[in-house]
């Protein structure tokens, strides 16, 4: 039974790329490396708590970066996208369901206004995907750009202060705890990764994006609809992207043009951390996830020392990358030298 | 609902864990602040601690805090990035039992009590009247804030113009820009002076709030030639801004010790925890803060008279 | 041969900057009457200065084939290790003390990159990105940054050095030209001298177009990429140097986050992302166009609100308008493919 | 003074347990054209990698100029003459023609300098060794594949090279282009150069050979003179197995016309293109590079909108938008440049042969079945006799032979009517091309129209029932295959000059 799972595809898969072996011994050593140390609070369910109710935030961001990288991508804009259709869902919440509304009336302006924030999220991604696919600039700076465009949507329609006093329903649903243990925004974060796993190993459109990310010009010659393609992903990474800023909503109760603007390279560092080629074509869904949990165990562990002070984050999340990318380098035998081996400039 | 972790099952017997979290540190404001927790954990021997996010960023700055509650500490002082982002993260803190109080976060409502070192208006309004002193109270003028999400700088330069508006007559606000934005960055706020004073030679003054402003309007006042013809007022620290209230291009600043906000935080959390009765004119042991008033119309924002005003005459008294 | 020089121009990415500059230009003399005067070209002359920099030295990289977005946090600790030396030692010599030992520092923190890059053969994205990391972690938790308000006297004597003063006859005004600027050309022209008169310089135009076709020819690439690396950490460590002089302060975050906007300014320049191609000309124009667009929002007058949006609607026209027409002009097979 | 070049004694080269040379021995006379020839993977590379100092051997050694070193750098070659011409041809596609040919030089002696009026110098010295007209200041990323390859060469020749290997140097060539190499490779071995050349094309590799040495499965199975070889023998020794190039015979046309092109033309590519096709045809289009095959070929495919004319599929007029519609009308392309065009190196072998039809093997909604993807996958891969272990495996461990039946697997899976293959067998070695040539008459034999495009004479004279000639962009004539010999059409390709090079 056993041996049939282990020898079972997916599980096969994992074990022979030698980077996700590696990125999942790190986060079992650094695991038990805080548990060691300081077990007392580290071993908490509240520290797990904790964790789950944070991740989800820069997690779900981090899956659109990926989708749009493995096409050779980038999508710098998600955290404008997040604020954006954040501020479009708090602002519509509050007139469809100003204070003394019914509990109906606040349980359909709650519904209306995730589905406005998908749908928002859905089309700024795909003028992200028109832009790329369309008019052909650089991703790199097509979301730039776009990163500027939407953080300043959500400034003029705030004036910059935050959209705050949402129905409280809002947050206890989604800030709260199913069976009061699980938090929810890790549910979503849950059923994201699940969609975007399905998309990516079940669906043609997953294999279609990296074949896209492989070579665009053999794509196109083998009747691939490459700008359809481009557009669907990007679409899909805004949509990911505005799923965050609904979790954020729920996290502070608010919503503000600025919040997360430290996640933008955040989610680019998880995402090749996570294995994914920036040069397209290449990457698991699980090494990203990885990469996930491996940053927010190393914050969570080292707030945990007063001493410690969180300048020395980008310290050890810089370190960890580049030792995780130098092991993967000089083990020869791991398939990633031939992961990268792609020269950089076919970009 | 959780229970106020290990450490907390008995905190009566006065071992109490206090964590102070800041905005962040690189600004010197904060390092300043921390001086004032280190000395208050001198003088009691408490465990009080400083840990902050390593940017600027609501988000982040919850996430410290989640792992503090994760961690169980007595006590969280913070000094909110944005006090709406923080309502959710603050309100676990309360339910786990923890106590929560704040400082220049006076819109909070899940915290047992904020303390202002003084009223953020009256603040603004004072920052105008060193302005309106060097405009000789009249002409025209603007705002300038760090960033346009700044609750506190948004406050005060509000409660500068409205001050204006009621004690300054002659002036007038530049309709066409009230209020620009430094994006807290001494060359941002330069090139936006320099600018401004191009597009609108009449300009006169230039209201700052972050620290960062009054000495980048006055490289630009100093490059263009207009010392002396325009001016600018706002908050900084004495050692940073000597050179420039020492040559003239900006007469006064103001600012408060955040040494002495970081203790007087420290002090209030320990007088809640050992179930000390907070009230007006509490006291919390250090100057400008000994009597704490409750602000007009509530029972948690305690504000104190805690600001100081300097100058070229008194900059080298600080020490800081 | 005018002809066959017009043509040319308009099939280049300069030409449509150079336009787009323009146009600006003269909307933004409508909007404000402010904008072809001798005190305006000059303060952006100056707030080129430090972009200017860094934007000849992300263009190095991304010629010979890769990304850095490490060189504001390598500027940020080169400079505030700098500053914090000589502050804490009192320094009050010469002006060469601290750019010696910014540029040795920043050589230092260039060749932690070179060693990687050199070494592994991974995107240059990666790298830097960690290695970015790893300069403000080393920067804001091991020297536990935090602002300078005074520094050494020639350094702040350097930043307030003026070439000339700009006065605008009509109001009055001055601006000063900062001696600065003469760096930004200096650096200009040597790094045009190395890219087309160097073996070097070409050896960086050969990694980028074929990296193993360079190694075959006979270019050592490992040490030209190297070498590359420590050169563009010097020019950054120049740069934030001369951001600190400049400003009399060392604001230790003051550059951190620029390194986006840099690299739209070298490919809105026209260089190819992909590297290989690209030009220095390109690379200033595309920087004189951020800089214009992000120093002239008042002058234009564009509400603060609307700032932001006003600039990235900018990034995405102006960056449309060169692929549009490139895409236009260029290979028939590419474009259809 | 050596009697050899270069002597390569018992090389041993192995990959992470492959081993790719076992004992090779390999001597090349000064002034000799040497033709190395094996199939795909065979160790060709990998022997020439051997020889220029990029990969030390594990065992043997190597004699240059007579002395014998047991690891060569590659700058010892260079400097011991040994040049190679890439099959890539290792140049750079951004930088100008002047700088491609004086960089090598410039390298060579040390210079840190650049004065752009000796590279100019080198440059036409270089151009001028064999003749070669190009505008020094094109970039060579706009040259063609010949001109590229031209540039290679006369760079190599700046070094006093005394041998010159070439790597595969005229798969990218026309008959046209590869007389001239030919030419300019007899006048190099008449200044005492020798040549080592690597192809697959048997009726080049005897007329210009002088001596051979065929590697298989990493050992020479033979070295010999020509005299002392004849195609069959020169498969035997490469294939280790014998075969009989059938010619093509017409059994199942179809009635209607499948495809019809009436008056099509594309600015800039060809006019006036009028032919129909039948199902159970091949029909052959030649001409030489440039002659606007591509561009028929991709405008047929959708990759082109034709400007002018008419297209009709199964009697019905079709204007294509783009490559899907075409694929949707069954039609179905083999690239020219397999690597660039028609692969995903990085992707499995399964994920390359279904991705055109991957929407076909859907189940519902987008989700698709597995099972049926790797069962469809693996019909292929027996089908096409691809040798591939698994086919989880990336494309990028196949040799170019098993990769072109990748591309073709991808759009046999499809079902197309009308298959286009432009250069089939560019690049592959006898063995596979024997085996692609079988495939191709089969389909033919079961009904699909297939159109050949290809300048190698013996391939379309022995696969297609009929040819069309293109030239400048117009189809001068039809041939029957069965009354022209090769020798006629070759000299029917080349007979108009201004037919050549755009
Ligand atoms: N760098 C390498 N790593 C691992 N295996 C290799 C490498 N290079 C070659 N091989 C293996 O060595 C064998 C010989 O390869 P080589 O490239 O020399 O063949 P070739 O005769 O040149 O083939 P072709 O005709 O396709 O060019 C092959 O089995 C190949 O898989
Ligand atoms: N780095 C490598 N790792 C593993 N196998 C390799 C590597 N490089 C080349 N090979 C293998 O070497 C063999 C021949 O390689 P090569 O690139 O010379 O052939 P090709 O280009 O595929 O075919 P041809 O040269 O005939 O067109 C192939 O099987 C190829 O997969
Ligand atoms: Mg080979
Ligand atoms: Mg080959």
């Amino acid at each position: 039974m056993t041996s049939n799972i282990l020898e079972s595809r997916p599980v096969r898969a994992i074990t022979r790329d030698s980077h996700l072996v590696r990125l999942l011994g790190m986060l079992v050593a650094i695991v038990a490396l805080f548990a060691l140390v300081k077990p007392e609070s580290f071993l908490n369910l509240r520290t797990w708590q904790s964790m789950a109710i944070q991740f989800p935030e820069y997690g779900l961001l981090a899956l659109g970066v990926m989708l749009t990288m493995m096409t050779a991508g980038i999508d710098l804009s998600v955290v404008g996208i997040a604020n954006m259709t954040s501020i479009g869902a708090a602002v519509l919440m509050l007139s469809l369901a100003p204070e003394g509304a019914s509990g109906g009336q606040v349980a359909l302006a709650i519904a209306v206004s995730i589905a406005f924030a998908l749908v928002v999220g859905a089309l700024a991604g795909t003028l992200n995907g028109l832009l790329v696919a369309k008019v052909r600039i650089p991703p790199i700076l097509v979301t730039l750009g776009t990163l500027e465009l939407f953080t300043g949507i959500a400034i003029i329609i705030t004036a910059g202060k935050p959209v705050s006093g949402l129905p409280p329903a809002y947050g206890e649903v989604f800030a709260g705890k199913l069976f009061g243990v699980v938090p929810v925004p890790v549910i979503v974060f849950a059923f994201a990764v699940a969609v975007v796993g399905l998309v990516m190993n079940k669906t043609a459109f997953g294999t279609k994006i990296l074949m896209l990310g492989t070579n665009a010009t053999a794509a196109r010659l083998s009747g691939l609809n490459t700008t359809g393609l481009l557009v669907r992903t990007y679409l899909f990474s805004g949509v990911l992207a505005s799923l965050g800023g609904l979790v954020m909503l729920a996290n502070y109760n608010s919503a503000k043009a600025d919040y997360g603007s430290t996640y933008t390279l955040l989610t680019v560092l998880i995402v090749v951390l996570g294995g994914v080629n920036p040069n397209g074509g290449s990457g698991r869904l699980f090494g990203v996830v990885l990469a996930v949990l491996i940053l927010q165990v190393l914050s969570s562990g080292l707030n945990m020392f007063p001493n410690v002070s969180n300048f020395y984050r980008p310290l050890i999340w810089g370190g960890v990358l580049l030792a995780v990318m130098a092991a993967n380098y000089f083990s020869k035998d791991g398939p990633l030298l031939r992961r990268f081996s792609r020269k950089e400039r076919s970009a | 609902a959780g229970s106020p972790a290990p450490s907390g099952s008995a905190p009566a017997d006065g071992d109490f864990t206090i964590a102070v979290v800041p905005k962040d540190a690189t600004n010197p404001w904060f390092v300043r602040m921390e001086e004032g927790v280190k000395k208050y954990a001198a003088d009691t021997g408490l465990n009080v601690f400083q840990k902050g996010p390593a940017e600027t960023d609501a988000t982040m700055q919850a996430q410290v805090i989640q792992d503090l509650i994760a961690q169980g500490v007595d006590a969280i002082a913070v000094v909110p990035v944005d006090p709406g982002a923080l309502e959710t993260v603050l309100k676990e803190a309360m339910d786990a039992g923890i106590v929560v109080v704040t400082h220049e976060g006076a819109s909070q409502q899940n915290t047992m009590y904020d303390i202002e070192a003084f009223n953020n208006a009256d603040y603004g309004a004072f920052i105008m009247d060193n302005l309106a002193e060097a405009m000789g109270g009249e002409g025209l003028y603007t705002t300038m804030v760090g960033h346009v999400t700044n609750a506190s700088h948004n406050e005060w330069a509000d409660g500068g113009v409205a001050h204006q508006a009621e004690a300054y007559p002659n002036m007038t606000l530049l309709e066409a820009e009230p209020r620009v934005e430094s994006q807290d960055d001494g060359e941002v706020a330069y090139q936006t002076a320099k600018e401004l004073l191009k597009k609108y030679p009449d300009l006169k003054g230039i209201m700052g709030t972050s620290s960062f402003d009054a000495p980048g309007v006055a490289r630009a006042i100093e490059e263009l030639g207009l010392k002396g013809k325009v001016f600018t007022a706002g908050t900084g620290m004495p050692a940073a801004n000597k050179q420039i209230l020492v040559d003239g291009s900006v007469s006064a600043l103001t600012l408060w010790d955040p040494a002495d906000a970081g203790y007087a935080m420290a002090e209030l959390a320990r007088k809640i925890l050992a179930g000390e009765e907070i009230g007006d004119t509490v006291d919390l042991k250090v100057k400008g803060y000994e009597a704490m008033k409750f602000a007009e119309g509530s029972d948690k924002v305690l504000e104190g008279n805690g600001w100081v005003v300097i100058n070229k005459d008194n900059v080298d008294s600080f020490g800081f | 041969m005018i002809k066959r020089f017009l043509a040319r121009a308009v099939r280049s990415n300069e030409f449509y900057v150079l336009l787009v500059i323009v146009a600006l230009g003269v909307v933004i003399q409508v909007r404000s009457g402010q904008f072809f005067t001798a005190n305006n070209l000059v303060d952006i002359a100056n707030a080129m200065v430090v972009p200017g920099l860094f934007a000849i030295g992300a263009f190095l990289v991304i010629v010979s084939g890769g990304i850095d977005v490490s060189f504001p946090a390598l500027a940020s600790l080169a400079v505030y290790a700098t500053t914090r030396v000589l502050v804490d030692t009192g320094y009050t010599g010469g002006v060469w003390l601290p750019f010696l030992l910014a540029m040795v520092l920043g050589g230092l923190l260039g060749a932690f990159n070179g060693l990687f890059i050199a070494r592994l053969a991974l995107p240059t994205l990666i790298i830097t990105l960690g290695t970015a990391s790893v300069f403000s972690g080393v920067m804001q938790g091991v020297l536990n940054s935090v602002q300078i308000p005074n520094i050494p006297p020639s350094m702040e004597a350097f930043g307030t050095a003026t070439l000339f003063v700009a006065r605008n006859p009509e109001s009055g005004l001055t601006s000063n030209m900062p001696v600065s600027f003469l760096i930004l050309v200096a650096v200009l022209a040597l790094a045009f001298v190395l890219l087309r008169f160097t073996m070097f310089g070409r050896g960086i135009y050969a990694i980028g177009g074929d990296e193993s076709a360079a190694a075959r020819a006979g270019f050592k690439v490992r040490r030209i990429k190297f070498w590359l690396y420590v050169i563009v950490g010097v020019i950054a460590a120049v740069a934030g140097l001369i951001r600190t002089s400049m400003m009399g302060q060392m604001h230790p975050t003051n550059l951190l986050g620029m390194e986006m906007m840099v690299i739209a300014a070298v490919v809105l320049g026209g260089t190819a992302i992909t590297g290989g191609t690209g030009s220095l000309t390109g690379v200033m124009l595309g920087t004189l166009l951020i800089t214009i667009v992000q120093n002239s929002m008042i002058l234009i007058g564009i509400p603060t609100f609307w700032q932001g949006f006003s600039l990235g609607l900018l990034i995405i026209v102006g960056t449309g308008i060169s692929a549009v027409q490139l895409a236009r002009s260029g290979n028939r097979l590419r474009a259809a493919v | 003074m050596a009697d050899s070049v270069i002597a390569v004694r018992g090389v041993t080269k192995s990959f992470s347990g492959v081993k790719a040379l076992k004992g090779v021995d390999l001597e090349i006379r000064p002034g000799e054209i040497h033709c190395l020839a094996g199939e795909n993977g065979s160790g060709k590379s990998t022997l020439i990698k051997v020889i220029s100092g990029v990969y030390t051997p594990d065992e043997g050694t190597i004699e240059l100029n007579g002395t014998a070193h047991s690891r060569l750098a590659p700058i010892d070659a260079i400097m011991g003459g040994v040049q190679v011409i890439y099959q890539d041809f290792s140049v750079f596609p951004n930088l100008s023609v002047m700088e491609n040919l004086a960089l090598n030089t410039e390298l060579a002696s040390k210079r840190k300098l650049v004065n752009w009026r000796r590279f100019r110098r080198i440059a036409e010295e270089a151009v001028a060794q064999i003749d070669f007209k190009v505008d020094l200041d094109a970039r060579v990323g706009t040259l063609s594949v010949a001109d590229r390859q031209l540039v290679a060469i006369s760079r190599a020749l700046m070094h006093d090279a005394k041998l010159i290997i070439m790597d595969e140097p005229t798969t990218a060539l026309t008959k046209k282009e590869v007389d001239a190499l030919f030419r300019i490779i007899l006048d190099l071995k008449a200044r005492g150069i020798s040549i080592l050349f690597v192809s697959h094309k048997l009726e080049e590799v005897f007329e210009i050979s002088e001596r051979f040495t065929i590697l298989r499965n990493g050992e020479v199975a033979a070295t010999c003179l020509p005299e002392e070889l004849d195609r069959r023998k020169f498969s035997y020794f490469m294939t280790g197995r014998e075969f009989e190039d059938g010619r093509f015979t017409l059994t199942n046309r179809s009635d209607e016309p499948v495809l019809e092109a009436t008056g099509l033309g594309l600015q800039g590519g060809f006019e006036d293109v009028t032919f129909a096709l039948h199902g159970g045809e091949i029909l052959g289009i030649t001409g030489l590079l440039g002659s606007g095959r591509t561009e028929l070929a991709l405008t047929l495919f959708g990759a082109f909108r034709a400007d002018a004319g008419e297209l009709r599929i199964k009697g019905r007029p079709v204007t294509f938008h783009g490559v899907r519609d075409a694929v949707d009308a069954g039609v179905g392309y083999v690239p020219e440049d397999r690597l660039t065009e028609g692969l995903f190196l990085e992707r499995s072998i399964g994920d390359n042969i279904v991705i055109a039809e991957i929407d076909n093997v859907a189940v519902s909604a987008g989700v698709y079945d597995d099972t049926r993807k790797r069962a469809e996958a693996d019909r292929w891969i027996s089908e096409l006799r691809i040798a591939a272990h698994d086919q989880d495996n990336a494309a990028s461990t196949l040799s170019g032979g098993n990769q072109q039946r990748i591309v073709l697997a991808k759009w046999l899976a499809t079902r197309p009517d009308i298959l286009i293959l432009n250069g089939p067998t560019v690049g592959v070695d006898i063995g596979s091309k024997h085996d692609i040539h079988q495939i191709l008459q089969q389909l033919a034999g079961e009904g699909i129209a297939v159109i050949v495009i290809s300048d190698d004479i013996p391939e379309v004279i022995q696969n297609c029932n009929r040819i069309l000639l293109l030239k400048a962009g117009r189809i001068v004539q039809e041939l029957d295959p069965a009354t022209t010999s090769e020798a006629q059409l070759a000299a029917l390709m080349t007979s108009d000059t201004t037919g050549g090079q755009q």
